[in-house]
């Protein structure tokens, strides 16, 4: 078996060290070595976005991503995405809108949703529906997260304005 | 006395008949009451002392709850029907 | 929109108050199955047959147990034989003997994907290489993959042990045959001057949950054992995984954790009791986590189904006669829902000359498992694709043609039973006034189509405690698993009979040893029956209060009244005490107070819906786009709206998968060729229009709220009323599911040749 | 997923004498949204895994109207998208690197990656072949340039040696009045597989309204993408009409050589490569008329 590899890479704002064997995906590591849990496995084939995190600034699928391939990445996980100041405006419209229901799908959402918001603050219907094509929801049917998402634009946008 | 509907395939049992006349103030004793009219019935219903798993009864529009021991009023309406589980 | 006919007033039970769970949710925190860990666990995985229908000759296990880092293996020699008889269990009636073998295949393996041996590992990639060390050897049988193949004589047989007792005793894969009737069907044939039959077949489909089946288990050196899973029924894991283990059920603690999606697929065991006998065989826990290609090959999908139906109607659209043949693949082992197919097919009418035969067929696919109104959604593609072609040969409006046929109060169902109060007309009715159904569709290659749809629900076993906190809040706890809502449904029953806010209620999913016995989250029955409970246990600690108020105040119980978490006494303005000022009173007047509720719910109400759906087919391609879809339902009395319509939204995105592209595609060796997300296509959010709902509320009788079931119903009707719209648009009747590019391309290729569609459209 | 050796080189010369060393054993990564399914699945089971994503040149994209466009082979598919150069003179090529799975997949998959996998139903290899594009292969003993439609010779396999890189693809510039575009047909609207992909680019002699330069490619219609010469040949000297086109169409459907499988049957196939090519030939016609003369 390969030795293990000391990965350094920011997490969350927080530069963070761990050991990993080369075969083990980041999505191994964010669970298991990190108890990151909030990041889910659903198919670890790239095709339903359960694992989707953020690498410098662009949403990725974690289990498609090699562990050691993290070193000098600036990595965003679900649990980074509340601050201090209480919850960040998508988590707080998933609530309001009841844009989920068994909430497996949920962090990847959010995650895919805030790479969008992050780059195109107001972004048309069929943009946010193209933005989040990559994960599988089957509770939902998607209606009332597309509706979350736009609100948090919206109210991301007006927030930007007063300010 | 109570009215039992017979299922369509147990009707072989019953000459054809769909509905017939049972005595019996629960359902244990309307089945023994079938079994003493058309011998075969309790094969069909019973697993050793209790209903079948897969066998709902329906008493007055009411699904039973109680086994053989749902009460059977004499102006009662008894229906032997396949048991539903569910999924969602 | 809500058309409540309710005469009940409430203050809590119908509002939108934010999901108790929810915050944990959105921040990643709530723990699934899967992120359980405990210290020293070592972690299992399975060996799958890749053959469809083969014996097993030999096992040879010693390669893979020399790997470092392995530490034990089983097979099924490992398992205890189990009597082969029907038990109830999860989904309903379960085979001990089918189960146990569904877990770890003896002496045959009977699908592509059936579980072999089981591997633990210190970790999952050690544990998956080891799998790759062990050496089966196989005698490859012929796989039977059609219902109709099964029932051809001298089919390959699967189970020796299955005989058709209506044909002489002989070997069959035939595992049961129910049949209904009513009137004379040919004698109503006569009196029909339209009539229409068709056969449809219709495919195997995938709950398709997002989270894959877990569970981690550790067996305790005295004897109790726990296990953490993700599961719609924590009391039927206990159940199943004792009755494999031959061990008391009370030697089994089950925590269920948050589960991420089930739609009936986890009422089931597939990989709890195995990580048991590897916790025991290892002294360590084990924790084990399908692989999505494991969970689309080898846990349970529903059947697919060959269905003929034959319906007439006078001129003036009165249904006479149906006549209806539907065999449904059980899968390995007996047990497809044509049982429910049956009686669901035609329920929403009254139709007074029928027979329906139906078969339950054993092939060489994965034993099926509940989805979603099991059995239902097959069905209606049939009979109301149908109806609407009645109401078109008729010339009638399909809302108005099956409302002149609507099944009502006292209308006899299939089995026989009259209907008691039920919401069918009143659905219609509100499909009829809705904004999608009175807007006008234009455009070419554009069509719209309704269809409609029926659901039992099941009411069975809840419990229930309500503790009252010292101020005056409370905290209501249950044992049926949250898959979508119920928590917040939970605490607002509680907050509604206690007269306090829904946030002042803490909601707690308990473990088995925590809360008394309660049937799975599954058939609906967890609003309905689960909240009757907590009505009860609620309605107890009222009681209670009531009491301690007499108390004080020196009256009879009876004397005391309690509204709006106020308790006051009639004639004496003085003597007035809130919730609050009560709790602080509890230890002077008795000590705490805890109510209980529990129910075996008899009969519940029954739910029907509507779909309407337009679409627009590209004449080039085939495909299929869905321009605008509306469900309509009756629930009763919605608990919390927003998840009501989730729940209606949900079950319509996935009826329009099963429409247009959800399908099991197996290759003539039996082989399952689409095992992932990529290639088992159901529908991303580019594929889905905003979904509209119309919630009806037609109280359910004998309910203390009026709730019915909410969560099955609206998943029936979206294939027929996809296909109604694509026959609207295209001319074309299309009587297979799914409705995918190349088959509606080679209906449409046939129809401009002129060559017949049906023979086209029904070849798979 | 069995145990690997993961190797990061920095220089194409180190890439190269780690794949030389490895041969056999070892597998380029350069996006990894096949590579590690594989690995997972069983189907490689490379012993060394050399990351080619940290290698400058490989991560490139440089553009100028006269040497035209040299885009490293690990360049990530968004990064297409991202630049404005890219969307302008080469959009079919960018539409087809923008098909490929999620925006999770696209801030990984590779171009280079999606050629070098060798899928016949690759996004990116119809729009690739359609606008010229050329492979410069380093190895061992040197370089070699090899065209697109040549570099895959089976699904799965391609004329790269164990030890030879792909290391940027050379793309002419854009002929005035010319451009491209890609089509696929899949079921759903993202998340598939290609049915059928039609890349084609066009060129156009605005004075008399002909083509005079034409390539069309396919994917998933064959065991290999497919360069289809005879339907390009129809469009040359002639006036794109629907008759013109209809022959292109047709000779295209000529040249695919499609099964039935899962994802679609050979006669739905071969009906859709026309549909398709009709679809595509009319789209890079328009965008070509509309492009700047310069």
């Amino acid at each position: 078996m390969a030795k293990k590899t000391v990965v350094e890479t920011t997490l969350n704002g927080e530069t963070v060290e761990f050991l990993c064997e080369p075969r083990e995906c980041l999505l191994e590591v964010l669970r298991d070595e990190l108890e990151l849990t909030g990041s889910k496995e659903g198919c670890l084939t790239g095709d339903c976005g359960a694992c989707t995190v953020i690498v410098d600034g662009r949403s990725a699928c974690s289990c498609l991503m090699l562990a050691v391939e993290a070193q000098g990445k600036k990595i965003e996980t679900i649990e980074g995405l509340a601050g201090p100041n209480g919850l960040h405006v998508l988590q707080q419209k998933f609530l309001e809108h009841a844009a989920l229901q068994c909430g497996i799908c949920t962090p990847g959402f959010l995650m895919s949703a805030k790479a969008l918001l992050d780059r195109n603050p107001s972004p048309t219907e069929p943009e946010i529906r193209y933005a989040l094509a990559g994960n599988l929801c089957r509770c939902t049917g998607y209606d009332k997260i597309v509706r979350a998402v736009t609100d948090a634009a919206k109210t991301l946008a007006s927030g930007a304005r007063a300010a | 006395m109570a009215i039992v509907v017979v299922p369509a395939l147990l009707r072989k049992l019953t000459n054809g008949a769909e509905r017939v006349t049972v005595a019996g103030r629960n359902v244990g004793q309307v089945i023994d009451d079938l079994e003493r009219q058309f011998p075969g019935f309790r094969d069909q219903l019973l697993q050793g002392v209790e209903l079948k798993p897969s066998i709902a009864v329906s008493i007055d529009g009411e699904m039973g709850t109680g086994g053989l021991l749902d009460r059977v009023k004499e102006t009662s309406e008894v229906f032997f029907i396949p048991a539903i589980g569910g999924g969602r | 929109m809500a058309a409540s006919t309710n005469g009940k007033t409430f203050k809590v039970i119908g509002t939108r108050p934010i999901r108790h769970d929810g915050l944990e949710k959105v921040t990643g925190r709530a723990k699934y199955g899967a992120d359980y860990s405990l210290p020293d666990m070592l972690h299992g995985k399975m060996l799958r047959s890749p053959y469809a229908h083969a014996r097993i000759k030999s096992i040879k296990i010693d390669k893979a147990l020399a790997l470092p880092g392995v530490k034990a293996i089983i097979t099924g020699a490992d398992l205890p034989t189990l009597p082969d008889e029907m038990a109830t269990g999860g989904e309903g009636p379960v085979n001990l003997a089918h189960l146990s073998e569904n877990l770890l295949a003896r002496d045959k393996v009977l699908y592509d994907g059936h579980a072999v041996a089981a591997v633990a590992a210190t970790n999952a990639h050690i544990a998956e290489e080891a799998v790759r060390l062990i050496e089966v050897d196989y005698e490859v049988l012929p796989p039977v993959m059609t219902v109709e193949d099964a029932m051809k004589p001298g089919a390959a047989i699967l189970n020796p042990k299955l005989r058709n007792k209506e044909e002489g005793d002989k070997e069959t894969n035939i595992a049961s045959h129910l049949q209904f009737k009513r009137g004379e069907v040919d004698e109503g044939f006569k009196s029909a001057d339209y009539v229409i039959e068709r056969e449809f077949k219709t495919a195997m489909v995938h709950q398709g949950y997002i989270e894959p089946h877990n569970g981690v288990a550790i067996f305790g050196s005295d004897g109790h054992s726990t296990i953490w899973c993700s599961t719609q029924g924590s009391f039927a894991v206990r159940a199943l995984s004792a009755a494999v283990a031959g061990v008391p059920e009370s030697n089994i603690k089950v925590v269920p954790a948050e589960i991420g999606g089930g739609f009936g697929g986890k009422l089931t065991v597939y990989l709890e009791p195995i990580a048991l006998f590897l916790s025991k065989k290892t002294g360590k826990p084990v924790k084990m986590i399908m692989s999505r290609g494991d969970v689309l090959k080898a846990t349970g999908p529903t059947s697919g189904s060959t269905i003929r139906c034959k319906i007439g109607c006078t001129k003036d659209g009165k249904l006479v006669a149906a006549k209806i043949w539907m065999a449904y693949e059980a899968g390995a082992y007996p047990g497809s829902p044509v049982g429910a197919g049956a009686m669901t097919i035609i329920a929403p009418y009254n139709i007074p000359h029928m027979i329906i035969d139906a078969y339950d067929v054993l092939v060489n696919r994965p034993k099926t498992a509940a989805y979603r109104a099991p059995g239902a959604t097959n069905a209606a593609m049939a009979s109301e694709t149908i109806i609407d072609e009645l109401a078109d040969k008729c010339g009638i409006d399909p809302i108005q043609f099956r409302l002149l046929n609507a099944a009502q109060e006292g209308t006899a169902q299939t089995a026989g039973p009259p209907y008691k109060k039920i919401g069918y007309v009143e659905t219609l009715e509100a499909l009829k006034n809705s904004p999608h159904y009175k807007s006008k569709l234009e455009g070419p290659n554009r069509g719209r189509g309704i269809a409609t749809g029926f659901w039992f629900n099941i009411g069975m076993n809840s419990s229930a405690i309500v503790h009252l906190n010292g101020d005056g809040t409370a905290s209501v706890v249950i044992g049926s698993v949250d898959v979508g809502g119920t928590r917040a449904a939970q605490a607002m029953v509680t907050a509604e009979v206690l007269g306090i806010r829904a946030e002042d209620v803490r909601p707690l999913v308990a473990d088995t040893d925590s809360i008394g016995y309660n049937d799975v989250t599954g058939g609906s029955r967890t609003a309905v029956t689960t909240g009757a409970a907590v009505f009860a246990a609620a309605e107890d600690a009222v009681r209670q209060l009531k009491e301690r108020a007499a108390k004080l105040w020196e009256k009879k119980p009876e004397e005391i009244a309690y509204a709006d978490g106020v308790l006051t006494t009639a004639g004496d303005p003085s003597k007035k005490l809130t919730i609050k000022e009560m709790a602080k009173q509890f230890a002077r007047t008795g000590g705490p107070i805890t109510g209980r509720g529990s129910v075996n719910l008899r009969t519940v109400g029954p739910s029907f819906a509507a779909t309407c759906v337009d679409v627009e087919v590209d004449p080039d391609t085939a495909k299929v786009k869905i321009l605008r879809a509306t469900c309509v339902q009756d629930v009763g009395k919605a608990l919390h709206p927003s998840y009501v319509e989730g729940q209606m939204q949900g079950g319509t995105a996935q009826g329009i998968g099963w429409a247009l592209n959800e399908e099991y595609v197996y290759d003539d060796r039996g082989n399952l060729r689409n095992f992932g997300l990529l290639d088992y296509r159901m529908p991303t959010c580019l594929d889905l229009p905003e979904l509209e709902t119309v919630i009806v509320e037609v109280p359910a009788p004998g309910h203390p709220i009026g709730s019915r079931g909410v969560g099955e119903v609206s998943i029936v009707s979206p294939p027929a009323a996809v296909a109604n719209a694509i026959a609207h648009a295209t001319g074309i009747r299309m009587v297979v599911l799914p409705m995918s590019p190349p088959r509606l391309m080679k209906a449409m290729h046939n129809k401009r040749n002129g060559t017949e569609t049906q023979a086209a459209a029904a070849g798979r | 997923m069995h145990a690997i050796n993961y190797e990061n080189p920095t220089t194409v010369d180190h890439a190269v004498k780690l794949m030389a060393a490895h041969g056999e054993k070892a597998r380029a990564l350069s996006g990894g949204s096949d590579l590690i399914i594989q690995m997972r699945a069983g189907v490689r089971r490379p012993a060394y895994v050399v990351d080619l994503k940290n290698i400058p040149e490989l991560r490139k994209i440089s553009f100028s109207l006269q040497h035209g466009l040299r885009l490293g082979a690990a360049v990530p598919a968004i990064e297409l998208h991202e630049n404005a150069d890219m969307r302008r003179y080469y959009p079919g090529l960018t539409e087809a690197a923008h098909l490929i799975g999620s925006l999770q997949i696209q801030s990984r998959a590779s171009v280079g990656g999606n050629l070098c996998n060798g899928s016949p139903a690759a996004d990116t290899i119809p729009a690739l072949i359609a606008v010229g594009a050329k492979c410069r292969v380093v190895g061992p003993k040197g370089e070699r340039i090899v065209a697109v439609e040549d570099f895959c010779t089976a699904p799965g396999r391609t004329v790269l040696q164990p030890d030879e890189l792909l290391v940027e693809f050379q793309i002419p510039g854009p002929a005035p009045h010319s451009s491209d575009a890609y089509q696929r047909f899949i079921p759903r609207n993202e998340m598939d597989i290609a049915v059928v992909g039609v890349g084609a680019a066009i060129t156009l002699d605005l004075a008399d309204d002909r083509c005079t330069a034409a390539r069309i490619a396919l994917a998933a219609v064959g065991p290999t993408p497919i360069f289809a010469k005879e339907a390009s040949a129809t469009l040359i000297g002639k006036k794109l009409d629907a008759a013109t086109i209809e022959k292109a169409a047709q000779a295209a459907i000529a040249a695919s050589s499609p099964i039935d499988d899962m994802r679609g049957t050979a006669e739905f196939r071969r009906h859709i490569v026309g549909v398709l090519t009709k679809r595509v030939v009319t789209v890079a016609a328009e965008r070509a008329r509309v492009s700047s003369s310069r």
